[in-house]
Formats: C-alpha cells, sequence, structure tokens
C-alpha cells in the first residue's frame, strides 16, 4: 500500500538523541506510526514489523497505531531508518522532502536492523566499547 | 618595550590647539610620548597631513540588528567581498559589511575609535562579541533606554534618581557607554504597533510623555556623571514637518555640565524637514541650525544622506515600518522585551527623486551652518544615511563649494526651491575637519581624558598620517585630492603600531571596549531592590544572574569608574 | 575562430571546476586561461585539450565548443557578452550567468541556475534544466532581466523564479513554483506545472499543459484564444497586489 | 552541589533558569528542565579518548595525533566540508570559520537541514520579530504552525505562550488564544483553541488564501483550499486582525514541505500584511540550542548564515549548490570535519555513502551514527556540562552557558583552536 511518509520530532526521539547507540533511539526512529484502520487493512497489530520502500531503498520497522496521522500518511521520527530511504535532492534549496515521501509498506517478518547495522550497510564501522 | 618616531608630520590636533605645524611625534608602548630613544622605529611621515586616528561618535557596526542587516542580504555581501590575504581576514558586504570588513574600512580611512549606536542591553553580549571581531578599532556602546519599563515607571512615579539608578545598574551589567534614547517612548509604544508623533503624546499605559522621558534621563545621566551625555534620536524621524518635533526637543534641554554638551542629537538632517507632506517637503535646517548656535550644551550629528544604495537600521521600529510602506521591499523588525525594538528595510537614494535629493542637501547645511564644528559632527548615520566609506566624499563637499555646486547640477532641479544650500558659500578647513571627524568626537563623547582624540603625552597613540599636503592641495578646487586622500591614509597607527597602510591592514589587532561603571549608594543597587529584582524575574525571559555581560566579552576592558550623585 | 575545449579525465572526477574564463572574448588574447577544481587552480590545459582554428578580431566571432564530461563543470559563458558557445553534452550549474549578448546551446542537459540574472543574449537547451534555470540570486529581487532561453526538454523546480524581463519557453513540464513571484517578462511551459506563478505581481505566464496545485488566489477572467490554443485566463496573484496575467490550458486546486 | 540558573544546551529555547545537583562530579539531578534537557544533563557514555580507525578495527590514539591527523587531512583536500556547528558555543564557530577561510573549504551547519529555507525566505522579504518576553507579556494570540512544541520544545508553551503569565495579560490562560496549524492532529493541537487540519503541500495555498481575506479580496477563494473551508479562514483572519498582539511560531513543517521556503516567505507576507491592521511576529522555532548561534557568527565573519564556500577565497553562498547534503549528495567534497551534529543519522543515505568514501574526523562527545564513517573522532566536553561559551537562543538572545562539571576534556574551541594552529603553520 502506499502512504505519505513524514518525519519529525518526538519526545522520545529526542531524548534518546544523545545516545544513538542505545536499543531505546534504536526503537523510537525505527517505528512507523500508522493510522489503526490502515494497520488493519494490511493486517498489522501493533509491534508488528514492516518493510517501507522508498524512493532510495528500503527498510524494515515496527508499525506502532496513532490517533495523530490521518490515513494514507505515516508518521517516523527523525532518525538513520527514515533516511534510509529518504532521496537525497533537495531540490537546489540545501534541505531534502523529509515531509513528502510516497512509501510502499507491506508487512515482513523481518526484524528492525540495529543503527549500526545500517551504518555498516553504507560502508561505515561500528564503534562500541 | 617599542618605541615609534612619528618624522615631519604636520599636525592638525585641535584639542591642543596645533594646526599644521610640522612636528615629531613620539610614541612608547602604545602612548603618545615627550620623546623616544635612538632605538624607535621610525616612520616619515614626509609633511602629511597628520592627526588624531577618527573617531565616529555614532556608526552603526556591531550586534544584533546590524548582524540581521547582513544576515537578510546576501545579494548586499556579494557587493564587496575580498579574499583572506595576509593579517586581513576574507571580507563580504558593501551597505553592511562583515565586521572584519567593517574594520578594515575604517582603519584604511584612518579611524580607530567607534561608537556604536544602539545596544539593546538584552542582546549587549551580541554587540561585545562583534566587538572583538573588529580588531583595528577601540569600540564603545550606546545603549538603548528609550523604552526601559523599570524607568517609564520611575519617570511616572517622579523618581529620577531611581531612573539614575536603574541606568547605573544596567550600564555596569552590560558594559554599556552611553545613555541613548531612540524615538523615546515609540518604541515602547510600537510593541502595540502604534507611535508617538512628537514630545508631547503619551506612551500607551505607561501614560508618560516622550518630553518626560528626555528631560528626566537626561537630569538622570548628570547625576551620574557620565562621560558622555544623553545621545538622543528625536522622535518623528523622516516625516515631513519633524523639525518643530526637534526644536521642541532641543528647547527641554537645559545646560549642565560644563565639560561638554548636555545633550547630544544625532542624525539631525532626518529630523530637520519642514512642509506638511511629502509634496511640499523642504529643508528646515536654517531653523535648526540656527538653534543649534545659540546652544552650546546641544551638540549635533549630521547623518548625511549620500546618493546609491544602503541599509537602514534603527532601534526607531514605527519608522521602519513606515518606510517599509512607502517602498513595499523586505522588512524586518526585531521588538526587545522590556526594553526598545529595532526595524531594518534596505532603501536606494537617488538623484532623481526630489525628497531625496533634498535630504542630501540638508545634511551638508547643517555641518555648514552650524558655526561651530564641534557642535556638529560628521556622520552618515552609518549604514542608514549611506556606508561610512562616502565620509572622504563629504569632507570634500563641506571644503568645496565648486564641488557642492557640480553635483548640486546632477539633483533634481526642484531641490533648488526647497532647501539653502545654493546659497551657502561657506566652505570647511582642514581644522574643522579635524573637529568633526576625531576631536570633537572625543570631546562630544567625553573620552578626551581617556586619551582620544589629541595627541598630547599620555593619550593612546592613535595617528592617522593621510597622504595630503595641506600647504599644496587647495581644497576648493582640487576636491579630487581631498577625496583621494582621505579614503586611503599613508599610515594609519593603533595603539602604537603601524595597523594599515596605504589600503592594506598589516595586523590582527584587539580592541579595547570603553564602559562605564556608575558607583551608587547601597540604597540606590538595583540589584539589590526587591521590587526590581522581582519584576525582572517575572517579565524578563532570561534570569537576572545570566543577564550581566561576562568579562570574557571583552578583549581588552576600559572600565570607566563614576561617582554618582543619588 | 573556433575554439575546442575537450575535458579530460579528473582523479578527483566529482569536485566540481569553476570555469568562469569560458567566455568567448577571453580567447582573443589566446588560451592562456586557468579554471578552479575546488581549491586549486588549474591551467585551461590540464583540464582539457585545447584546440583553436582560425583567429578572430572581436567576440562576435569566436565560438567555444565544449566535449567531454562537463556536466560539472561551473560558471561557463558567466558574463558573456558576444560570441557562441556550443556545449556537445551537459553543462554544470550557472552556465549563462549575467550573460548580456551571443548565443549558448546546450545538447545535453544542464544543471541549476543556468541563465541566472541573463541580461541579454540566447541560450538554447536541447535537453532537460535542473532547478531555477532563468533565476535570481539569493536574496535578490529581480531575475532574468532580458533576453531568451528556450528548453526542449523538462524544466526543475523555481523556474523563472523573479522573472523581471525576456523570455522563457519550456516545451517539456516544469517542476514546482514555476515563475514563483514573476513581476516581468514572460514564461511559457508547453507541458504541465505545479503552483505557476505563485505571488506574481506582473508578466506574462503560459501553461499549455495543466497547473496543478493551482493557487487559490487568481481570479479566473475567461477564456482566450492564444496561438492556436483555447486558454483559461487568470488576472495576478490576489494575495500579493493583483496585477499580470497567468493563463493555463487547465488547472487543479488542492482543495 | 546544587548549580542554579544553569543553561540548558538541548533545544532553541536555551532555559536558563535549570538547577542542577552535582554529587562527585556527577549530574545526579535537574530541575526545571524538560524532559529532553534533563536526559542531556544527565548523559553518560562519553567516548573516552580519540579513536582512529585502522582497517576494520579502532584504535585509541592521543589528542595530539588526532588533531594533527585532521589538520593535515583538511589541508590536503581540495573541498573540504566543515559541517555541523550548532552543538557547540560561538567561540568554537569562530574557529571554524577561519579555518574554513584558511583552507578554501565549504562550511555549513544544520540550519541547511532545518530553518535554512525560512532563512531563504527571510532574505527575500525580511522577518518581522521580537524576543520571546515580547510575546509572553503581551501576545493574546499565539499560533503554531507546522511546529509541534509539546514535543520539539516542550517549555516553549509554559515560559513564553499558552501557560506563561504576562504583564499585559489579567489571566494569561484564558486571555490568550492559541492556534494550531498542522498536517496531524498533534499534542500541541489538542491544547489549541482553535486547530487547522491542512491537506499535506497546502500550506502555502491556506497562507495565500489568509493574505487574500486579510485584504478583503474573500470572494475568490475557493470553498476550501487544501482541506480548509473558507469559513474557517474568514474566521481565523478575522481572529488575527482584532486580536491585540499576535505572534506566530513556524516549524519544519513549513521548511520541509513542498515549497520549501516558499512557504515561509508566504507566511512573512501574511504577518507583514497584518500589521498594517494590528501588530503582529512571526519566528521560527530553531532546533538545536545554538544553531541560531551559529548562524549569528558566521553572518558577522563571513556575511552569510550558512553554506559558505570558500573555494575562491572569497565567500560564495548558494543554497542548494553549497550546503551539506547537495556536496555529499553530489560526492563533491574530499574530506569532511564534522563538529556538534550527527549527519549520519540526519542526512540521507546517499549522503553517507560519500562520507564512507572520503576521510571524516568528527568532535563529539558521544560515539553517535556519524563515528562509524570517522576516521578519527575526538572526544570533547560538553558545552553547558563542562564547557562555558555563548550560544544564541531561537530569537537572538544570547547567553553565556554555564559549566556544571569539571572534567579533563578539552572543548570545541580548545581542539579546533590547536587544529587551527597546526593549519597555519603549515601554510
Amino acid at each position: 500500500m502506499k502512504f505519505l511518509m513524514i518525519t519529525g520530532r518526538t519526545v522520545n526521539q529526542g531524548v534518546t538523541v544523545e545516545n544513538k547507540t542505545s536499543p531505546e533511539y534504536a526503537a523510537e526512529t525505527s517505528t512507523c506510526f500508522m493510522h489503526e484502520f490502515d494497520m488493519m487493512e494490511l493486517g498489522l497489530d501493533d509491534g508488528d514489523t514492516v518493510r517501507v520502500t522508498g524512493p532510495c531503498g528500503d527498510v524494515v520497522m515496527r508499525v506502532s497505531a496513532s490517533v495523530e496521522v490521518e490515513m494514507g500518511t505515516v508518521f517516523v521520527p527523525y532518525g538513520p531508518y527514515a533516511n534510509h530511504i529518504v532521496a537525497a535532492g533537495t531540490r537546489s534549496t540545501g534541505m531534502p522532502d523529509f515531509k513528502s515521501h510516497m512509501v510502499e509498506i507491506e508487512p515482513t517478518d523481518e526484524a528492525p536492523k540495529l543503527v549500526h547495522e545500517l551504518m555498516e550497510d553504507l560502508g561505515g564501522l561500528a564503534y562500541d566499547s | 618595550m617599542t618605541e615609534l618616531l612619528v618624522k615631519n608630520a604636520c599636525v592638525i590636533d585641535p584639542l591642543r590647539g596645533i594646526n599644521g605645524e610640522v612636528m615629531d611625534i613620539a610614541i612608547r608602548n602604545g602612548k603618545i610620548v615627550e620623546e623616544v630613544s635612538d632605538a624607535a622605529e621610525v616612520v616619515d611621515a614626509r609633511g602629511m597631513l597628520t592627526m588624531p586616528g577618527g573617531i565616529d561618535s555614532h556608526t552603526h557596526i556591531c550586534g544584533t540588528k546590524v548582524n540581521f542587516g547582513r544576515y537578510m542580504s546576501p545579494e548586499d555581501m556579494r557587493a564587496g567581498r575580498t579574499p583572506r590575504q595576509g593579517a586581513m581576514h576574507a571580507t563580504s558586504g558593501y551597505s553592511v559589511p562583515t565586521t572584519y570588513g567593517n574594520s578594515y574600512r575604517y582603519s584604511v580611512m584612518g579611524y580607530t575609535t567607534l561608537l556604536e549606536g544602539a545596544m539593546a542591553p538584552l542582546e549587549a553580549r551580541h554587540t561585545h562579541e562583534e566587538f572583538s571581531y573588529t580588531p583595528l578599532q577601540d569600540t564603545m556602546a550606546n545603549t538603548l533606554f528609550d523604552g526601559n519599563w523599570g524607568i517609564l515607571e520611575a519617570i511616572r512615579d517622579g523618581d529620577t534618581k531611581r531612573v539614575a539608578a536603574i541606568i547605573a545598574w544596567t550600564l555596569s551589567a552590560v558594559k554599556g557607554f552611553g545613555v541613548k534614547l531612540t524615538n523615546p517612548g515609540g518604541t515602547e509604544a510600537w510593541q502595540w504597533g502604534k507611535n508617538v508623533t512628537c514630545i508631547r503624546d503619551p506612551v500607551p499605559y505607561f501614560e508618560v510623555t516622550p518630553a518626560e522621558i528626555i528631560r528626566s534621563v537626561v537630569e538622570a545621566n548628570e547625576l551620574l556623571h557620565l562621560p558622555h551625555s544623553v545621545h538622543l534620536h528625536c522622535n518623528n524621524l523622516g516625516t515631513p514637518g519633524n523639525y518643530t518635533c526637534t526644536l521642541g526637543s532641543f528647547g527641554l534641554i537645559p545646560d549642565l555640565n560644563k565639560k561638554r554638551q548636555t545633550l547630544y542629537a544625532t542624525h539631525v538632517q532626518f529630523h530637520a524637514y519642514g512642509g506638511s507632506g511629502w509634496k511640499d517637503f523642504c529643508s528646515k535646517s536654517e531653523p535648526i541650525a540656527n538653534y543649534v548656535n545659540m546652544r552650546p550644551q546641544i551638540v549635533i550629528d549630521m547623518g548625511q544622506v549620500m546618493f546609491g544604495r544602503t541599509t537602514t537600521m534603527t532601534a526607531d521600529g514605527p519608522m521602519e515600518f513606515n518606510l517599509y510602506r512607502l517602498h513595499h521591499d523586505k522588512w524586518s523588525n526585531h521588538d526587545v522585551e522590556l526594553e526598545t525594538g529595532s526595524g531594518i528595510i534596505p532603501v536606494i537614494y537617488r538623484r532623481k527623486n526630489l525628497v531625496n535629493s533634498i535630504m542630501w542637501a540638508i545634511g551638508l547645511e547643517l555641518a555648514l551652518l552650524t558655526k561651530s564644528p564641534w557642535q556638529c559632527l560628521l556622520t552618515t548615520d552609518n549604514p542608514n544615511g549611506a556606508p561610512f566609506v562616502k565620509y572622504p566624499e563629504i569632507i570634500a563637499l563641506l571644503m568645496s563649494k565648486r564641488y557642492r555646486d557640480a553635483e548640486f547640477a546632477t539633483v533634481h532641479p526642484d531641490t533648488e526651491s526647497r532647501v539653502p544650500l545654493p546659497a551657502i558659500e561657506r566652505e570647511l578647513d582642514w581644522h574643522e575637519i579635524a573637529v568633526m571627524t576625531r576631536a570633537g568626537g572625543a570631546r562630544a563623547l567625553g573620552i578626551q581624558d581617556l586619551g582620544k582624540g589629541h595627541l598630547a603625552p599620555g593619550a593612546d597613540a592613535d595617528v592617522a598620517i593621510y597622504p595630503l599636503r595641506i600647504d599644496e592641495v587647495d581644497p576648493a578646487a582640487e576636491y579630487q585630492k581631498v577625496i583621494d586622500g582621505f579614503s586611503q591614509t599613508e599610515y594609519t597607527i593603533k595603539r602604537g603600531r603601524v595597523v594599515a597602510r596605504r589600503g592594506e591592514c598589516l595586523v590582527h589587532g584587539s580592541n579595547a571596549t570603553f564602559w562605564v561603571r556608575p558607583k551608587v549608594p547601597e540604597n540606590y543597587d538595583m540589584g539589590k531592590d526587591p521590587d526590581f529584582i522581582e519584576k525582572f524575574d517575572r517579565y524578563y525571559t532570561v534570569r537576572m544572574r545570566n543577564y550581566p555581560v561576562q568579562d570574557e566579552y571583552l578583549t581588552r576592558s576600559r572600565c570607566i569608574e563614576t561617582e554618582a550623585d543619588l | 575562430m573556433k575554439v575546442t575545449l575537450a575535458m579530460k579525465p579528473m582523479t578527483k572526477g566529482f569536485i566540481p571546476i569553476e570555469a568562469e574564463s569560458i567566455v568567448p572574448k577571453n580567447f582573443l588574447s589566446g588560451t592562456d586561461l586557468s579554471v578552479w577544481r575546488g581549491n586549486r587552480e588549474l591551467r585551461l590545459d590540464e583540464a582539457f585539450s585545447v584546440s583553436v582554428e582560425g583567429s578572430a578580431d572581436r567576440a562576435e566571432d569566436v565560438e567555444v565548443v565544449l566535449s567531454g564530461d562537463t556536466c560539472r563543470l561551473k560558471r561557463v559563458g558567466e558574463y558573456m557578452d558576444a560570441g557562441r558557445i556550443t556545449v556537445l553534452g551537459g553543462i554544470g550549474m550557472h552556465c549563462g550567468n549575467f550573460m548580456s549578448g551571443g548565443t549558448i546551446e546546450v545538447h545535453g542537459n544542464a544543471d541549476g541556475w543556468l541563465g541566472r540574472e541573463m541580461a541579454g543574449g540566447t541560450i538554447v537547451c536541447r535537453g532537460d534544466v535542473a532547478d531555477y534555470c532563468a533565476s535570481g540570486y539569493r536574496g535578490g529581487r529581480k531575475g532574468m532581466k532580458g533576453g531568451t532561453v528556450e528548453v526542449f526538454g523538462r524544466a526543475g523546480d523555481f523556474l523563472a523564479e523573479s522573472l523581471a524581463g525576456g523570455t522563457v519557453v519550456v516545451h517539456g513540464d516544469a517542476g514546482d513554483m514555476a515563475g514563483a513571484e514573476i513581476h516581468s517578462g514572460t514564461l511559457v511551459v508547453h507541458g504541465n506545472c505545479s503552483r505557476p506563478a505563485a505571488n506574481m505581481k506582473g508578466g506574462s505566464c503560459y501553461v499549455y499543459g495543466t497547473a496543478r496545485g493551482m493557487i487559490p488566489t487568481f481570479r479566473k477572467v475567461g477564456t482566450v484564444q492564444h496561438e492556436g490554443r483555447t486558454l483559461i485566463q487568470f488576472t495576478g496573484d490576489l494575495a500579493n497586489r493583483g496585477k499580470g496575467n497567468l493563463f493555463v490550458k487547465d488547472y487543479e486546486y488542492l482543495d | 552541589m546544587i548549580v542554579k540558573d544553569a543553561v540548558c544546551p538541548f533545544c532553541g529555547c536555551l532555559c536558563d533558569d535549570i538547577e542542577v545537583e552535582v554529587e562527585g562530579n556527577r549530574v545526579v539531578a535537574v530541575t526545571n528542565a524538560c524532559e529532553l534537557g534533563m536526559t542531556k544533563f544527565m548523559g553518560e557514555k562519553r567516548m573516552k579518548n580519540p579513536i582512529l580507525r585502522d582497517g576494520n578495527r579502532w584504535k585509541d590514539i592521543t589528542y595530539d595525533e588526532a588533531i594533527r591527523y585532521a589538520a593535515d587531512m583538511l589541508l590536503s583536500a581540495e573541498r573540504p566540508l566543515l559541517y555541523g556547528w550548532s552543538g557547540t558555543h560561538g567561540e568554537a564557530q569562530c574557529v571554524g570559520v577561519h579555518m574554513a577561510e584558511l583552507i578554501h573549504g565549504v562550511i555549513d551547519n544544520t540550519s541547511s537541514v532545518c530553518h535554512g529555507p525560512s532563512i531563504l525566505a527571510i532574505q527575500e522579504v525580511g522577518h518581522p520579530g521580537c524576543t520571546l518576553g515580547v510575546v509572553k507579556n503581551r501576545a493574546d494570540l499565539v499560533i503554531y504552525w507546522g511546529s509541534n512544541p509539546i514535543d520539539a520544545h516542550p517549555r516553549h508553551l509554559s515560559r513564553y505562550t499558552r501557560y506563561a503569565e504576562g504583564f499585559f495579560l489579567e489571566n494569561a490562560f484564558r486571555d490568550r488564544k492559541v492556534i494550531v496549524v498542522d498536517v496531524r492532529k498533534t499534542e500541541t493541537a489538542n491544547i489549541a483553541d482553535e486547530f487547522i487540519q491542512i491537506k499535506p503541500g497546502g500550506d502555502y495555498a491556506v497562507l495565500s488564501a489568509l493574505r487574500a481575506i486579510v485584504q478583503g479580496k474573500v470572494d475568490t477563494i475557493p470553498r476550501t483550499v487544501a482541506g480548509v473551508t473558507r469559513a474557517q479562514l474568514v474566521r481565523v483572519a478575522n481572529l488575527c486582525k482584532s486580536a491585540k498582539f499576535g505572534a506566530v511560531y513556524f516549524g519544519l513543517g513549513l521548511t520541509m514541505t513542498q515549497g520549501k521556503y516558499k512557504n515561509i516567505r508566504n507566511a512573512i507576507e501574511l504577518i507583514s500584511e497584518l500589521n498594517r491592521h494590528t501588530k503582529f511576529t512571526i519566528s521560527a522555532m530553531r532546533g538545536h540550542y545554538n544553531v541560531y548561534g551559529s548562524n549569528e557568527v558566521n553572518t558577522w565573519m563571513t556575511g552569510y548564515p550558512f553554506g559558505i564556500d570558500f573555494s575562491r577565497g572569497i565567500a560564495f553562498y548558494n543554497p542548494g549548490e553549497t550546503t551539506a547534503v547537495d556536496i555529499l549528495a553530489r560526492k563533491e567534497c574530499d574530506a569532511a570535519l564534522i563538529v556538534g551534529s550527527d549527519p549520519a543519522a540526519h542526512f540521507p543515505r546517499r549522503c553517507l555513502e560519500h562520507l564512507a568514501d572520503i576521510p571524516v574526523v568528527q568532535l563529539d562527545p558521544y560515539p553517535n551514527a556519524t563515528t562509524a564513517f570517522c576516521n578519527v573522532q575526538i572526544p570533547v566536553a560538553v558545552t553547558g556540562i563542562d564547557a562555558e561559551g555563548t550560544a544564541y537562543r531561537m530569537d537572538g538572545v544570547p547567553i553565556r552557558t554555564r559549566r556544571v562539571l569539571s572534567t579533563d576534556y578539552l572543548s570545541d574551541e580548545e581542539v579546533l583552536s590547536r587544529m587551527y594552529a597546526l593549519m597555519q603553520e603549515a601554510s
């Protein structure tokens, strides 16, 4: 199903943003907030995982029902998960289209990756000590 | 110990009564001295015009609104860009250059001391930060009190000593220098989108008039024995017929200080307008200058307008909004809680525009009709009337009737019937220019005793040597030589070092900031006043402890302590 | 005189090269010119294989032909006042900035800011143009002031922003905010575009396709015949001063 | 020990009334801060020493080695990018600008992916604004447009608007109306007196319609505009015109959606129009505690707030070309210094792919997402916790942060100054 993906700040994203190696940060920024009717349509329950495919690839997130989002849109807290599928074009303004990406969402059995796994997929090297 | 000897200088030093005498100037460790050893480095001035470093007694170079003028104007920034080179950092901008741009261009013109005309206390830290990136001039900041709630309430209560106490606390806290009133009362009214039209309109809620604010703050200023007088930007700037308001404001001022004026009225060009509207707009420089001629307690500066593009910026928020309605271009406004405000818009002054042509004439008339150069200082209210790089042209206009006539022939043809300029024959001499650009500024700001504006032993060794032979140049005829000569010094010496030579700045430098700490009796210490503290805590959005500007922000601190009569 | 500049392959291929020296009149005094790759100055012949045929006394008689991978070559033809530049492939940003005369023809695609603040002359792009074609500079009030830009492919966003004179024609679709802040001159989009002529103050904007996300503050005047097409005429943006004319074949509001 | 009036180095509210309780050089309690600020003050898990990526492992190195590495990297680059700067103090930002100037690099800050579009709009039409206290003391109407303070600036409502006591408002909560405009019914919308729900991408159209309505041109407006009824728009326009003092606070809902800066331009022009009727101001909800400071510093030193390219010696500014996302996505830089931000968490993936290809040095107290792309990371003190320095609040008010802990970590300014000194020696 196609959705408009909007990204934005949340308290939990802010609380965990200074500790990006934490599971809490990963959990918050890999959450895909969705209208419950849309979830029903896709046969999803809170905490189920979905594959979200955007213009630049796909990423696995967990869904969470939210009364704040309209049907047909999903909300994802700013972070590495949303950015894994956001296109880098800025329409020559410096600013990517963080709040206006059409994405395809489908249920999956895969679990979301850890933040450092996403980074390693792109050529980074995790640091933990 | 570093020593420098400037030889064969043709010195004009008005505060010491020296007018064109060829002499040597000895400098040791940044100060003028009687003599130096043979080991001193020698600069041969070869008979060139040598004066104390220039002092701009009213300019806008640092702080919130100046930086916002830059921020909103990338098109202005690209007009004057230079790369990093030698000791000079990169610069950008024409009408509102970067701090380095300001500092280098002023230095190349021989200016060594600058007074920032308007600093909102709440944002003072910003002004001081930019001062430290203005390395080649000593700096000081006029501090805005025009809409200060504590002061408005104290005036309403008739308590001038409390007015003084609040000024004292604030100047000390924000490391300010002088007391600035910009459209007194008007900036508070503007926070409701209103204004005061002249000195008798009450300020909403506080119910005090601009006249009461001016009188009371002038008295408080003298109670504190501040070096500088109150620095007033009159109400009603820029509107036809405002000269009556200006005269009314001047009429409020008694003569309270023997050493200097009691009121410094800034950019009076913008306040010397006749007419009932733009259609019959005309110059009223004559009544203004006549009044100043009879009142030694008043010093004004020109606020000269020069043709071309610039950016206007002032704490006078409502005036800027009115300008925006005329020009319909960009408009920025920034009200500051409990204190003041500001506005910014870009403008272009055009020769083909009658009003602009009259404005251009009025500034020159004020300087030419004011008999004593000590009472009318040379400014453009940079960048409001024009960027300061236009000063050499203004000097030439004042020194040459022929140049004025040549320029006059290019302005709007109807100007002639609206202004007295064509009939004015006076041509200022080198000495008068020296007064208007340094000595007069030092006296008006009250910093001559701190070693500014003259070259007596003990003074700061700030010296400007211009490539001009005053015995050879006839300024009335050779005005282009005057412009060229004042555009670029042969040497600019700051604190005893050659900082600029023929257009190039040679050292990185570090500024000193002058500020005032009036000593008040315990019962007038606002830092301990329960009512003051309570209101501060309730209505400001920063904590009182976080408000004062810390010592870290001053590269070199020159604190002036005064004893208040409270 | 014909100057041929064939781009040499670069080791750090992605760093853009600024080549404002590539203007016909500069070649009248030889090819001893430099370009900049990032913060390094290069001689023209370090970046290009240079060949010159014939000679000329005036810029009008100079043609510069660029070949090779010129997609990252910026500022070609800046301040050009006469002569001709032909780009066989694509061209980088800011081609023809401040141009006042002569002709630039780009056979491939052009990157952003093609013909920025152009005052005269002609630019033809056979491919697509990226954002801000024929626009102004940041904070400026005037975009292109004169001359002609013709694009045979599509245009990106902010096409002809603040257009203040001259003519811009795009044969394909244009992106979002085509002709925003237009105050004079003519913009023609043969295809579709989004939110044309936003905040219009003057000038004319024609959309021969569909105006998507039509701005709700244009007043519909009626239909007109224009070059064999029936177009719906609107007057300027009422949010501003209601001046200028927008003609569209079709429109959709975001209602 | 309790440190009073500490300054919170989290968001642009820059709250300066925080009480921090310190025991044994650890923060044990934080009073007055919101959850975001409290977590920042209590932050642990700092990186202990500089690290160097050595093939597929990390190696500890000394500060001297790390600083030397960074200086050499930047000196040899043809187009270095110096990015971040919002999470550090002004004094460090100044060194950064000098560095960019010296090595002819590009310096950009996080506003390019935050309120950069707002700055572009301000550069077209100006900015009628005010300090936060003016709103607190006067505003009887506050509009949050595309901003969600409950999540992003939690104390904005209590310190300055909805719940703040004001001098000219007898009962602030009752006398002050709050309107929220958003595409989502956020928690902030729940505490508003009026909620305007716009279809995604419809802000520009709604703002145009409001501008026309404020000028009395109601008839041409379609019955609904981007999901908002004309009746509601007329009601809101009247509310605005009849307010004594109105204040708009907008957020990334305007800067990140279609049209980007044109949305903000339209909002500013609406406010300028409203000033013909009453007093109105508009301000951006700046994110990082010192992103505005970075804009200020850049502006007084280079003339431009962000996205400054010194490749050619002079400062060149053109967001969309000289901004970090564009440069990385187009692979146009060959080295990167990251200070006070975490682009790997906040930039689209294509940018990260290039970070993986070029040498990267980061100054940050914590391991973060960007760490994975670093060749060297240098841990530093946290401004506002173990380093002092200047920060500019979202309304331009500069405040000096306090130090609440003393540690051995060098501040950003100290590390950068040492790097800069090495570069000056070499050039």
